[in-house]
């Protein structure tokens, strides 16, 4: 049961990370793209982690893919598929690419990583461990990347803001 | 001075309505028959009287009604039967024509109007119906230079989404259609997607207006969605589970919304806004940007659209009953047994009747009292339509922004003041459990 | 029954395919995209590895690379428009003095 | 029927030196435009409430900056024309109403010219009143007084094909009548 | 706290409106009383009488073909036209009557008060829908129907509001 | 203070400026009208840079008819059916000024009891006009209960008007020498009763919609029109009561019996959306105030028209005479040779002289507020297009 599963996701997941690149629009990269983010949340809770599962669909989907395709409705690239994308470097990725795989992927075959096995009796972690670890070991991880998160929103506010319509808009507020 | 159109023939009419018949008939016969018995082929049959129904059996119920109660017990127990009908789609879609209809009458009865009245004989009650067919037969316009794949599937998308948050309500305990463990997280995810279809879809449809509504739905439904999870914090923290049913388990003493009113107006607000309706319409206000997002729509997907949002209605008062007023709690009014003695007896008439077997009084006790508690909440959304304008959308930000976050926080101290102060919570003088 | 080099597998496939794109594609937004598979088949191999030891760690790291990889996203948009503005172009190619 | 017209005009005429205590805001108004402008301003005639004012051309600008400065006039109610064709000339009154002084409240001043036909042209008011915009331009598009320093003089009201004469001259005639 | 109290009074306002009755006029079923038979003309006072102006009744015996109505509505609606009958009257020579054209009419009943031989009054039958346009070309044999017209129900004012009653 | 030139010049240069630098994905332009629910027969074009209104341009006409030119060949009596036809909703008011300034060429006084029934009718038909476009303000601003309670109390209004006139809406009523006919039996008396009843639903109005906070915040301090740009603009009627200048022309010029009644002038000064909004109710109250003492002191009996020939003649001259209409002052410019038939006939009417404050006003707005203004200029389309 779980193998079909799983194999419809690996389908889902790699057809639509292929198509996020390779579409020809744009758009629809970024629907793939969010597809392919389901997907991973698919395994995720496969691998009884709901709760990142679910954080994983309310950032990626409510949040990125939101983001991304706003993004690119704002830019409105006349055509994706641009000219100076040669042919020989698209050679070169697709060597590129198959090389690391068969490299990463013969390494894995050959290493004792393939005998270990899921453990089916080992406790499953629910809401509370992650909350005990996040709040006492990683506490300081989590001001920080609170810290950083914050920062990265003032920058992009920052980045994208637009000085001449805050000028017009002040006296008139 | 009505008359009959001058080319009416009785022989006519009395014609086609024979053709409708032969053709009905002819349908069941050679179509529908054929499709039961294919799908009763493939579908798990329990077993009824020592032995395990078969398809050829199973038409057997036609002349020994008592059999039907096993049978019904049996699926109604199903994944199914859950998704399906109960306390899934089929069930919420009940609830949403419902809304449609009181919503209509209720406003016109504070209007001094009389809402829907000719179709269904008394008051109207078939309008919806003669809707819904309306909008089946209407043609869709799909507008030129529109992302066809995109305009078909957004419609969908947004009434699968809807039915996505409808299956984590539970409506008593037990009755759930997906009772995952972390329920309120999944529900603040799933609703995370009607931005991204709301946006797709206005950008679709190739026009300005949708795309100015496409770019406000985005803007309320982001503003609006950290009050929203904030004001669920408390509850969580109040419970210490993040499944919707345990939460509701946890307030058998006491209803959250005693202690949280202000986190519980903060969540009505914001699925208010949620919902994009009356005051928080911005999307489709017709006055300014004609129908927002819903321009282009026509036919059937209007119809999908609507069914969504009034889905959605639903779930989210379920989510307001299940976080603040206690789920399913509720005095006993239920008898154990629905005819006393039924049980005892022997007679299968009177058993089939008393629903023997079917009917527990815990279950329909606590459905009943999470339906009316819903359609309170319900009838409060609406009553909020008939009474206020619509606001505009730089108050609507600064509320999101700015007021209901600082309110919610107010809540979240005073709990948590509570908790520390071992009023609340764990070993405190009132224990939840 | 599923093994963690199933889900290993994945992972490396998934950023095989990250690396091509980050090689081939010259539109801004695509490099985005190939970075954001990259960080997630390398949370999908956290999350195995967390199932197998069994660790929670694992699951906080996750949610620590999301936040992070969420807050890269909206810096990295913030500059792509700031780009088109001046460029009208989202082709990284075009972006030849960024310097000044 | 258009010689009628143009004599009663001139008929009607009312001088000033003749004393009558009845209107006596028109009294002080029309006084005191006599005493700035003499006979550069006719008075066509005077009733209660209501007086017009004929000037040339040429003296309209100063005339309503006149009334405009010296009597709190600061608003034009409608800006028309009439058509002459007999005296092959366009007439074009302002009413001009009163929002600032409370004595001329119900008081409006017709102030009037005639221009060309052929070539009707007209300096705008439009410095001296805003409120005169649109009712000039519909004055442009229905009787085709052009209107100097305007700056719109183009379609208003009318279809945007509309390719006769304008409308509003005596010499269009509704079809079938 | 303005801002409390002002939404729930509009919340008040709002729900109060539930109990009241109900305004609605249900039209086909109900029908609104009107006053007097329809619009008449005395034309020796010189002034109407009130009454609904509906369409038109011509009563043949008064009628003398002066065409003074249809001058009347040549300015306004051009829906009159005087035709040949074939009755023979002794006011009516020529024996014209007038035909009215619904289509056109917009019944501002000016006709009425044109007529000086008390023959051309209003009714109160507005109710002149049909399927084609030349069924709305009433012939003065038409018009010479008294139309019946039962309306029953006008506006009352009760203690819960204002609602159409008998 | 700012002065409207300045502000004009200053819109129009930032337009300008804002057309010019433009890359086309900054402006949008949207076409308000005649297909938006949001305009009636009327278009206007805006810019809109993000939410922000940079650039408009009424475009009028959709329904012109040339009333103008039609009248001159018509005569007075066969005038009134026409003229009456752009706002039948306030017809007893567009014919009452025509009717004033006929009187006045043909040089004839209107018998007493008929001036009192013309103006019974000319407020019946006002409060009949302000209910509906009070009732399209509340839907304009997605009020619901607000478009159907208005247009519902209507009904007792135009129950009145067609019990007094035999028509509901095109009553034709006020006519050169008077009114059409007497009033029936038993009106007085209902009328006091229906216009009672009425009153006190004003206050339901209040509570419900002008008192909301959410309508408080959505129109208050929007669209701004001071006092001296109102005047400027030469705006009229509930718009520029609304600016704190009380000008009535009931009142500032009394025509016919308005002189006898008691009533004030209602205006506020704080100039917004929300005074422009308001001003019409409490005009409402006003209305019903004069409506019962003009049924007090209406004479018992006598003449309610003057007999005029229906080719009357009237003497050449010309006049301009005006009234107080839904809409604000409503003038008839009327010249006559001597024939039956007026030489040239204009009307000077409240809509065309607020359309100019739209303009005005919605430059540098949010679209948001862009129904709350320009529904608030108590604009009617089809009588400013006449």
């Amino acid at each position: 049961m779980v193998d079909s599963v799983f194999i419809g996701l690996s389908i889902i997941t790699v057809g639509s990370a292929i198509l996020s690149l390779e579409s020809r629009e744009l758009l629809y990269g970024g629907i793939a793209l969010a597809i392919s983010m389901l997907g991973i949340a698919g395994y995720f809770i496969i691998l009884d982690a709901p709760f990142v599962a679910m954080f994983q669909i309310a950032v990626y989907v409510g949040a990125v893919a939101v983001l991304i395709i706003f993004t690119v409705m704002l830019v409105r690239a006349p055509n994706t598929v641009t000219k100076k994308e040669t042919r020989k470097r698209k050679i070169a990725g697709i060597l590129l690419g198959l090389g690391f795989l068969v490299m990463a992927g013969s390494i894995l075959g050959n290493s004792t990583v393939t005998q270990l096995k899921f453990n089916e009796n080992a406790p499953v972690f629910d809401v509370q461990a992650i909350g005990k670890g996040l709040l006492t070991y990683y506490s300081p991880v989590l001001i920080v990347l609170a810290l950083t998160l914050a920062s990265a929103v003032i920058g992009a506010l920052a980045l994208a803001r637009r000085e001449d319509i805050e000028e017009r808009n002040e006296p008139t507020n | 001075m009505g008359s009959l159109t001058p080319d009416f023939r009785f022989g006519n009419f009395v014609g086609s309505i024979v053709w409708l018949v032969f053709v009905v008939l002819a349908l069941v016969t050679l179509l529908i028959l054929p499709i039961i018995f294919f799908v009763l082929f493939y579908v798990p049959l329990p077993e009824v009287d020592g032995e395990v129904l078969t398809p050829y059996l199973f038409f057997s119920m036609m002349v020994d009604p008592s059999r039907t109660l096993p049978v019904v017990q049996f699926f109604i127990h199903t994944d199914l039967f859950r998704a399906a009908i109960f306390p899934g789609f089929g069930f919420a879609a009940l609830i949403a024509a419902a809304t449609i209809f009181i919503e209509r009458k209720l406003l016109a009865k504070m209007q001094l109007r009389v809402g829907p009245l000719y179709a269904g004989k008394v008051e109207g009650i078939f309008q919806l119906l003669a809707d819904g067919l309306k909008l089946l037969t209407k043609e869709i316009i799909v507008p030129s230079g529109s992302d066809k794949p995109i305009f078909w599937l957004a419609p969908i998308m947004f009434v699968s989404t809807a039915a996505a948050v409808v299956a984590l309500i539970p409506v008593a305990d037990g009755w759930v259609v997906a009772d995952v463990s972390v329920g309120l997280i999944a529900a603040f995810a799933i609703l995370g997607f009607f931005p991204l279809i709301a946006l797709l879809f206005s950008w679709s449809s190739n026009s300005k207006y949708p795309f100015i509504g496409g770019l406000r739905a985005l803007h309320q439904m982001i503003a609006f969605e950290i009050p929203f999870f904030l004001s669920a914090l408390p509850v969580v923290i109040l419970s210490s589970s993040l499944n919707l049913t345990e939460i509701a388990r946890s307030q058998n003493l006491f209803m959250n919304i005693f202690i949280l009113p202000i986190n519980a107006f903060v969540f009505f607000i914001s699925s208010l806004a949620e919902l994009e309706r009356i005051p928080f319409d911005l999307p489709e206000a017709e006055s300014e940007i004609v129908a927002g997002w819903l321009t282009e729509t026509t036919g059937m997907l209007y119809g999908l659209i609507q069914l969504g949002s009034y889905l959605k209605l639903y779930a989210l008062a379920g989510l307001f009953v299940v976080l603040f007023l206690g789920g399913w709690s509720g005095p006993q009014i239920f008898p154990p047994e629905l005819i006393p003695g039924a049980h005892d007896s022997n007679l299968p008439l009177l058993q089939m009747l008393a629903l023997d077997g079917l009917y527990n009084p815990v279950t329909v006790n606590s459905i009943f009292w999470f339906m009316i508690k819903t359609i309170i909440v319900i009838l409060l959304m609406l009553i909020i339509r008939g009474i206020n304008p619509r606001i505009r959308i730089d108050i609507l930000l600064h509320t999101g922004w700015y007021k209901l976050i600082v309110l919610t926080f107010i809540n979240l101290f005073i709990v948590l003041m509570l908790i520390y102060g071992g009023v609340i919570g764990p070993g405190g003088l009132i224990s939840i459990r | 029954m599923n093994q963690p080099t199933d889900f290993l597998y994945i992972a490396i496939i998934l950023i095989s395919i990250g690396i091509y794109g980050l090689v081939v594609k010259r539109n801004a937004l695509r490099l985005i995209f190939s970075i954001e598979l990259i960080a997630n088949a390398v949370n999908l191999a956290l999350i195995a590895f967390s199932r197998m030891l069994p660790s929670p760690e694992g699951q906080i790291f996750v949610l620590f690379s999301i936040a992070i990889s969420a807050a890269e996203v909206a810096v990295g948009l913030g500059i792509i428009i700031v780009a088109y503005r001046f460029y009208k172009d989202i082709d990284i190619t075009e972006y030849k003095n960024l310097k000044n | 029927m258009d010689k009628n017209s143009t004599k009663t005009t001139q008929e009607n005429e009312i001088s000033l030196k003749e004393e009558d205590s009845n209107y006596p805001l028109s009294n002080t108004l029309l006084t005191s435009i006599n005493s700035n402008f003499g006979d550069n301003a006719k008075i066509v005639y005077k009733k209660e409430y209501r007086s017009k004012i004929m000037v040339k051309p040429e003296n309209l600008v100063e005339t309503a900056l006149f009334l405009r400065n010296n009597h709190g006039f600061d608003h034009v109610e409608s800006a028309s024309g009439t058509d002459y064709p007999a005296d092959n000339e366009i007439e074009l009154n302002y009413h001009l109403g009163s929002y600032s002084n409370i004595d001329y409240y119900p008081y409006i001043v017709i102030l009037s010219t005639r221009v060309n036909r052929d070539d009707p042209k007209s300096n705008s008011l439009i410095n001296i009143f805003p409120s005169v915009e649109y009712h000039e331009r519909e004055t442009y598009e229905m009787l085709g007084v052009y209107f100097l320093g305007h700056p719109r003089n183009e379609r208003f009201i009318l279809p945007e094909d509309w390719a006769d004469i304008p409308p509003l001259r005596k010499d269009f005639r509704i079809k079938g009548r | 706290m303005n801002t409390a109290t002002g939404y729930i009074k509009a919340l008040q306002s709002g729900t109060k409106h539930v109990v009241m009755k109900r305004f609605t006029f249900r039209y086909p079923q109900e029908k609104l009383k009107f006053v007097g038979d329809g619009y008449q003309f005395d034309p020796k006072k010189g002034v109407g009488i009130a009454g609904i102006r509906g369409r038109h009744i011509l009563f043949h015996d008064k009628c003398t073909g002066c065409q003074l109505c249809a001058i009347a509505c040549e300015g306004i609606a051009e829906a009159i036209t005087m035709v040949k009958v074939d009755e023979q009257w002794k006011q009516n020579k020529k024996s014209i009557m007038p035909q009215i054209d619904y289509g056109k009419c917009v019944f501002c009943g000016l006709c009425v008060d044109a007529c000086p031989f008390y023959a051309l009054y209003m009714t109160d039958d507005f109710e002149l829908s049909s399927y084609t346009k030349s069924h709305l070309i009433y012939t003065p044999a038409q018009l010479a129907v008294k139309p019946k017209y039962d309306g029953e129900v006008e506006i009352k004012i009760g203690k819960r509001g204002a609602y159409h009653g008998r | 203070m700012s002065n409207i030139e300045e502000k004009i010049s200053e819109a129009k240069k930032l337009a300008l400026q804002i057309t010019r630098e433009t890359e086309e994905d900054r402006l949008m332009t949207l076409s308000v009208g005649p297909q938006h629910p949001g305009s009636g027969h009327f278009r206007f074009v805006i810019k809109v840079d993000g939410d922000y209104i940079v650039y408009v341009d009424p475009d009028p006409g959709y329904v012109h008819r040339g009333h103008e030119k039609m009248c001159e060949y018509r005569n007075h009596f066969q005038n009134i059916p026409h003229l009456e036809r752009p706002v039948i909703h306030d017809s007893c008011n567009i014919t009452y000024s025509y009717s004033l300034a006929v009187e006045d060429l043909v040089g004839i006084t209107v018998p007493r009891r008929g001036q009192f029934i013309r103006a019974l009718a000319s407020e019946l038909s006002r409060l009949s006009y302000t209910l509906y476009w009070l009732a399209i303000y509340g839907i304009f601003l997605g009020h619901s209960t607000m478009f159907m309670w208005p247009a519902g109390d209507r009904e007792l209004l135009i129950d009145l008007l067609e019990r007094l006139t035999g028509a509901r809406i095109t009553n034709a009523f006020s006519i050169p020498g008077g009114v059409r006919c007497d009033i029936p039996n038993n009106f007085k008396e209902k009328c006091l009763a229906q216009v009672n009843y009425f009153e006190k639903r004003l206050k339901e109005y209040e509570d419900i919609f002008f008192n909301n906070p959410l309508l408080r915040q959505r129109t208050e301090g929007v669209g701004i029109l001071t006092k001296e740009d109102a005047i400027k603009l030469g705006v009229t009627g509930s718009v520029l009561r609304a600016s704190g200048v009380p000008f009535d022309v009931r009142k500032v010029e009394p025509y016919d019996v308005y002189n006898e009644i008691d009533f004030q002038v209602q205006y506020m000064k704080t100039c917004d959306s929300f005074a422009r909004a308001y001003v019409p109710l409490l005009d409402m109250r006003e209305s019903c105030h004069i409506i019962r003492q003009l049924i007090d002191k209406m004479p018992e009996s006598g003449d309610v028209r003057e007999k005029l020939q229906f080719n009357i003649k009237s003497s050449p001259g010309e006049t301009y005479k005006r009234v107080e209409s839904g809409r604000g002052a409503l003038g008839y410019h009327v010249v006559s040779d001597g024939s039956p038939k007026p030489y040239r006939v204009k009307a000077s009417v409240g809509s065309f002289r607020n359309l100019l404050a739209l303009p005005f006003l919605l430059t540098g707005s949010k679209l948001g507020d862009m129904p709350a203004i320009y529904w608030s200029l108590n604009y009617w389309p089809v009588e400013a297009d006449r």
